[in-house]
């Protein structure tokens, strides 16, 4: 079985000689991330359980995870997320109206309220924007790296997917394209342990996911998702790598989520709280939270502080978001070409001619 | 006979044909233990074992794959899609390999299988839990395409489906599946594919909708006969092969005709509709064949209720083949 | 200016914009070192190095993902599948992702890319090499779709699609590939996208035609000609968006009107320019809306030449606009 | 490097211990099966090149990767074969006649001349119907297995495919699902080195295509694929695996494809000959043979008569082909459902009506 890497133990001690020794001021920064994306998953499911917003989909649990290896590039590389990194945008230091905004579909989001909530686009930070078929991101982001190594740009990309997205078509062709093209991509599979309901044994019956990257030829490295230093430390390697026109590094993330897989979802359908209780033992935040405290980093007031200032600015933006209107009706034709056909043109007409009011919809989502 | 839904109805139809032929089997994402993400398979795994009703791989290629594999070697694999949306990774396997091997094999290797999907707006879904993408498998020669509109349809439907002996894209209007509500006939019920159903009778004009259009063409049929409009409204039920007659006869007897889908309107099922009118009846047309359908636009989220035909446009399409 | 084939004018059109802007990169299988298997690419990877012409791994998923994920970062993707037969294990990423970008981002992403395939029958490739299924791409928002007829129409179009801003199905008549000839400028040459073009011009009967079905219809205008029947022939070049005006304008001067396509009738694209006529004409029409089209079959071998509409199918569909 | 498994030595020895020890008769059928396949492959291809079939396209070279393999089934057992297979059905007793009849897409054809030449089905011997898309019998084979699996028969399925199917959508999800549900299927890759121009280190980077299986969690095997006792015996122990319900197996079968791609193509536009001379020396028939004259089962009168039976019975079929008639123009309309639909009988009746004549092509197939 691929080794796992770990390197904060029980104690909050770094094993010896692996300890990336961050400066203090970034270690606080990624806790502080950490901790504002918990608050912000926990608020915005809250929102959606009030019905201020329609759908969410937590991170809880993967912190550590999608936070630490985002932090080992540059702002200036790319990014190629799934749905469930979250942590990234604040890490980037996205305008946070633009993820509040994107979750009410108003006017301010950035996708003109065209996807579903959590489907955020952000180009002032190099974030693509994410859709909603599971690994389609992976091969676009091998053909984006491929395209920075044409350009001669040093640029890495780096894309994110799941335990579940390992079996998807664009896994396959994305690590074979990227092996054979030896393109400056870092493939990070978030290991949840579950796709809503089929939990990683039904997925795939390899010993490991780390272990398919031999089938393309590329190294494939297996981290404990939940130790942010561990996942820091095994990315930043890869992206190097990959800087240096190594070519590609499939990294694993063992990590679990801790929620149901979204707001819609029910997990008590599939499975016990046994194992959500043992891993909730194993949570990123408070991993982080005593590594600080060993290093003396960590106090009570910084504590308060760093949660007290991710609720208020969390707040203000809610209510900046909950004030603007939604996207105008006409800029339902908006955005399909750059220009509209002539054919959008008359059914924009024939839209504004009958006036927008409309029915009610019946149905509800269920996942 | 109870009162059902027509997700319900859709486990009904399920179950009845696991109960009678022990050559069906469903699977896909999500639809064993947890019943699927709709509950539409709720309870089968439990009846029928983890061998007829399972999970799958997080993968519709294999799905698809696999169950072309199971139906040419002779059972009859119920195959959920979860999203319509998310049917393209699979879709070679249906337009490639599917839809075609009763007719490259001349016959002797066939591909019984059916493949059910929920599909179209109404959920607000958004981007890519919403589409209606019947058009590609209605282009697709060697497939059956099956749209219900009512429980009772649902379930006799999907029992003709499973015992066919092609493969059938069974696409279930999500958007009506609670809303949806009626008298089901217990145990064996059997609608044939290829027979449309009259919704209502009428006669200055014919409406013709499937899915989750039918009860929106309803309301409009009500608010049109408040102004003295006769409205026959069809429902196709299937729309490969096509129950063209029950068209045909309906809009030489009307001269007026309206297609309703929710679909983005350029090369939908609709636009078949309007030229087999145009090609084979249009000495009876009294004006233009007219198109209520979904914009050419990817489906969107906020402004969901603007790009789903409502009451609204219907009504204003009955009106423009009366002045145009 | 110098007389080129077809095939040809492809490769012109792919020199010139290389040469042009250093964004533009081809790859696809067979298509570096061998020159693609129609070799189309010939020449291009000696000229442009390995880095901007190459060879890529048997997956077209893996060909169209990339390519939309270079179109993202900014480069100008033209990628080729070797037979539009074969492009369904990419459709998830054309339909899903290519055909989505800039809707679903706000303009942030867009996705300006070619997709070049040979398409359609007439080289006796049988079930898997002949296929026509343009009009999925033409159902699906956000893309358009190219077909051109001539060589000077290839380079042109080609060149307009690579400097298009969003993403374009280009699609070959490979059977005309080297019977088609005709002078092609030399150098810059621009044909815009969305503009049809008049084959030829008359008042009886307007016959809709793109790809290799052109010279087919041209060959029975001669016929129907010798019967005193003037026929005017529109090529549409673009199918999304279409020149409606040009076939409206048409139709309202022959009140007549044939639509002819490769593709298996039902929701073929003709349904559609049929569809459109009847909706915005229909007072002009003397006589009903006639396809003539493939049949409802997939692609046979041995059968090939009844299977595409040839001239004495096209003429029977024009007699059929005068009497029925 | 996952290690080559190699029986028949330079000089014809067998490796000690290694020797399926096959009995005399069936050793001298698989020589005849190969050697009959050599000649219907070089006489198909002249046919062509006389323009008597439309297009052809040789297994040369490959002869002892796909009647080995295919030599561990029973008959009772399914095929999902690819198109470069063609000895399968001498091996299983196929009438020559369906074979030659495929060729001329006559009314003779099993499928009735829908298909190109060599794209056969023959129902008779479980060989399903072949088609062009690379990849797609390989989940369908999975599938069957699954089948027969949940059916408790105890057939093994056996699918073929190339180096470059490896790469395919069908390849990724075909061998997952296999593993997750412990099909009884034998998936044989043909690493004839070539994807029509592409060599297999473009195709991927990984170390061997045998090692892939790890991805996926079953046994993967590299045999030498010109050795027919070598893949015979790989291939019969992951039947009886299969058979055993332990799972499937992925071998990989080195050999070499020393013709064009197929009638339509000119190698030497990417390739040189050097490999293919080196290549012509491990010959899988001359080594077979060498192997039968230590075991003192070969004499130049053997081969003469296999010669020449193969060549007679070959030339009574052709014959035959080409006395036969095309298919009959309304079965244009059959089978694309089991009865027709009523927009068929429409379009049947107007084809009929209009009469059969029609105009020429003008195109060619280029490969
Ligand atoms: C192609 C496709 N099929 C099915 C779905 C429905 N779906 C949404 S999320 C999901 C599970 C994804 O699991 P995983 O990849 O492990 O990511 P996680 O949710 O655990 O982060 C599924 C099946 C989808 N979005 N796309
Ligand atoms: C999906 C798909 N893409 C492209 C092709 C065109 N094509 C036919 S054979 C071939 C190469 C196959 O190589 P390999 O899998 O190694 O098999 P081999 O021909 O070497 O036996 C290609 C690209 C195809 N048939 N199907
Ligand atoms: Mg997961
Ligand atoms: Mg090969």
């Amino acid at each position: 079985m691929t080794k796992l890497l770990t390197i904060i133990e029980k104690d909050g001690k770094a094993a010896k000689n692996k300890d990336p020794n961050l400066p203090p001021e970034q270690l606080r920064k990624l806790y502080s991330v950490m901790v504002a994306t918990r608050v912000m998953d926990e608020r915005a499911l809250a929102l959606q359980r009030q019905g201020r917003i329609g759908f969410y989909l937590q991170s809880k649990g993967q912190e550590a995870s999608h936070i630490g290896s985002a932090a080992a590039l540059r702002d200036s590389d790319w990014l190629f997320p799934a749905y469930r990194q979250p942590g990234i945008m604040l890490l980037r230091g996205a305008d946070l109206d633009d993820v509040v905004n994107e979750w009410y579909g108003n006017d301010g989001d950035t996708s003109k309220g065209r996807q579903m909530p959590v489907h955020y686009s952000n180009r002032s930070i190099n974030f693509v924007s994410i859709s909603s078929p599971i690994g389609t991101q992976i091969s676009q982001a091998a053909g984006a790296a491929m395209a920075a190594r044409i350009r001669k740009d040093d640029t890495v990309v780096m894309t994110y997917f799941g335990d579940g997205g390992t079996s998807s078509n664009d896994f396959h062709a994305g690590l074979n394209f990227a092996a054979v093209f030896k393109a400056p991509v870092v493939f990070v599979c978030e290991n949840n342990q579950w796709a809503i309901s089929v939990p990683v044994d039904r997925q795939m019956a390899s010993e490991s996911i780390a272990i398919k990257a031999d089938a393309y030829g590329m190294p494939g490295v297996r981290v404990d998702g939940n130790d942010i230093l561990a996942v820091y430390r095994t990315c930043k390697e890869a992206v190097d790598r990959a800087r240096a026109g190594e070519g590609p590094t499939l990294v694993e993330t063992v990590t679990y989520r801790m929620g149901g897989h979204s707001s819609s979802d029910d997990p008590t359908r599939y499975r016990d709280s046994a194992s959500v209780e043992a891993w909730a033992q194993k949570d990123p935040i408070e991993r982080m939270k005593r590594y600080l405290q060993q290093r003396g980093l960590w106090s009570e007031q910084l504590e308060n502080e760093t949660q007290e200032q991710a609720k208020s600015v969390l707040n203000d933006a809610i209510k900046r978001a909950e004030a603007r209107p939604l996207p105008k009706p006409e800029s339902l034709f908006d955005d399909v070409y750059l220009r509209l056909t002539p054919q959008l043109e008359e059914q924009r007409e024939e839209l504004l001619r009958l006036g927008t009011k409309h029915d009610e919809e019946e149905g509800a989502f269920p996942l | 006979m109870a009162v059902k839904t027509l997700l319900e109805a859709v486990t009904d139809g399920l179950r009845t044909e696991m109960r009678n032929d022990d050559r069906v089997v469903t699977f896909g994402e999500d639809v064993g233990k947890r019943g699927g993400v709709f509950l539409a398979t709720a309870g089968l795994q439990d009846e029928f074992g983890a061998e007829r009703c399972f999970d799958t791989p997080l993968s519709e290629c294999g799905i698809i794959g696999t169950a072309v594999g199971m139906a040419v070697y002779g059972m009859r694999p119920v195959a959920e899609i979860q999203f319509l949306d998310f049917i393209y990774p699979a879709f070679d396997q249906i337009v490639s390999e599917a839809a075609k091997f009763r007719y490259r094999s001349g016959g002797e290797y066939t591909c019984p299988m059916v493949i059910r999907s929920p599909y179209g707006g109404g959920i607000r879904g958004g981007h890519y839990h919403s589409q209606s993408s019947e058009a590609y498998f209605c282009h697709t020669p060697g497939l059956k395409v099956v749209i219900p509109s009512t429980p009772a349809d649902t379930k006799g439907l999907l029992i003709a489906a499973i015992r066919d002996e092609d493969p059938v894209i069974f696409l279930e209007p999500k958007r009506i599946y609670r809303s949806a509500k009626g008298e089901v006939p217990d145990g064996e019920h059997y609608v044939p594919l290829g027979k449309g159903r009259v919704v209502r009778e009428g006669t200055d004009v014919t409406v013709v909708a499937y899915g989750a259009m039918v009860s929106v063409c309803e309301k409009a049929a009500d608010e049109a006969e408040k102004n003295g409009r006769s409205v026959e409204i069809i429902d196709p039920r299937t729309l490969v092969p096509l129950d063209e007659t029950m068209i045909l006869e309906s809009v030489k007897k009307t001269g007026r005709c309206v297609v309703v889908y929710e679909a983005p309107k350029t090369c939908g099922y609709g636009a078949e509709i309007a030229a087999i009118v145009a090609e084979k009846v249009c000495e009876y047309l009294e004006g233009p064949v007219v198109r209520v359908a979904g914009f050419d636009t990817p489906f969107p989220y906020t402004l969901e209720n603007l790009y789903m035909p409502d009451a609204r446009r219907v009504l204003a399409g009955i009106d423009k083949t009366f002045h145009w």
